[in-house]
């Protein structure tokens, strides 16, 4: 299944890209199981995700749990808490 | 309509539609709040929040406010849709900027308007409470005479607490 | 100035010194919360408050407020100091007005400004709070279309009730 | 000891004047015996002050409790609960 992942603040700046379209394994079926396999793609990804629960995740623009089931998915944002306000 | 469908409605949806913003340009404050009261004669109450960029004691030449466009726009419009379904608003306007703002510059706006004044005041507090942990933006400093951008605004706890204080 | 006697001072009279106003003209919300953070870059948050006339469903064609001249001033800056002695606050504005004001205009104005959002919030709802039990206004109704001056509006029991809420 | 005492709302409307100068005998020490000795003055007082408990009343400025010793005071106000804000 190919998907599209954007990150933003500093975990853009640490996987060294905006966005990108991935294609996990079907067994990725969690935000959990796709974080996990990207830290397997190149240390610049181990180290953005390298304080896992940190993270925020947001899928099609609606912020989600680790746990929460990916399938079907058009847009996963991975970033830092946010600091608006 | 049916009168029964019509009250169905009534109880479910927004008696208002919330006016929600996200932009890099500067705002009016005033002029948002007098659009929102214009014409009216049932207003009671307007409560005004202006968030500005502090100089952090002189340290800061700018924050540079990053965002995730789409989902900025929805997730405030979320939470203004929360705020007009627990308040009896008349009126609700929530302007978010982004890009390099100075200090004294104007961050964020949020205007409510009730007849009372504890909904007027109570929204407005929610959605700055809410904002703050939900909307997805992301301040980064950028320290006075230095060439070298500075780094990422920290999360606070305080925020999360704030925050938490409307969970019910 | 001795340093010890300095830091006494600095302990207990309030920072600011807070701006009070009773007029019957109306009042410019915008100009009196920039006049407060002009030029200044150590602002974080301005929260106003604006009070209106209603028409109560169309009934009212004016409210009359009548004051008690010297103490109405008196009252609202002892009201404002406490403010400022509970709050970390930058800046503090009230104006109240009196004399006949139809609906959609304005008869009250807060504006607090801190460096954080929660005392800016607090502070302009303890004003307000405090000024509908403190202040010394009276509020009569002209109802429309009549040629007789209506009744006195009463207090009500919420807002001493809000008051209360800050005793401490 | 000459006092002036003011009138506000429906109680200046009752009493029919917005201020007077009086002076209560030497026994009338506190707000509650200016009321009382105030009542018997005419119907237009009894009228104003019927409702004892819910008039408010401030001395110099400041409002008082009806225990309030007047000694001293140079102005004395009658008045019903504000409706201010």
């Amino acid at each position: 299944m190919a998907v599209k992942i954007l990150y933003f603040a500093w975990v853009r700046e640490r996987v060294g890209k905006t966005e990108e379209v991935v294609e996990p394994p079907a067994e990725v079926t969690t935000i959990a199981d796709l974080v996990a396999w990207l830290k397997g793609r190149g240390e610049e990804y181990a180290y953005a995700f390298e304080n896992e629960t940190v993270i925020r995740a947001a899928m099609d623009q609606l912020h989600v749990h680790r746990d929460a089931v990916i399938t079907g998915a058009g847009e996963i944002a991975f970033f830092p808490p946010m600091t608006g306000g | 309509m049916d009168e029964r469908i019509a009250e169905t409605i009534a109880e479910t949806v927004p008696a208002i539609v919330p006016i929600v913003r996200i932009q890099a340009e500067p705002f009016d404050a005033a002029a948002e709040a007098s659009a929102l009261v214009r014409g009216r004669t049932d207003v009671g109450a307007v409560v005004t929040f202006t968030g500005l960029c502090r100089d952090e004691g002189g340290r800061l030449a700018a924050l540079e406010l990053e965002h995730y466009p789409g989902m900025a726009q929805a997730e405030i419009a979320r939470v203004a849709g929360e705020a007009a379904r627990r308040f009896p608003l008349q009126g609700l306007v929530a302007i978010h900027r982004y890009g390099v703002i100075r200090p004294g510059e104007e961050i964020v706006l949020v205007v409510a308007v009730s007849p009372h004044r504890r909904a007027a005041f109570e929204a407005a507090d929610f959605m700055m409470d809410w904002l703050k942990t939900k909307a997805p933006f992301w301040k980064r400093e950028h320290p006075l005479g230095e060439a070298e951008t500075g780094g990422w605004v920290s999360s606070k706890a305080e925020d999360e607490r704030a925050a938490d204080r409307w969970v019910r």
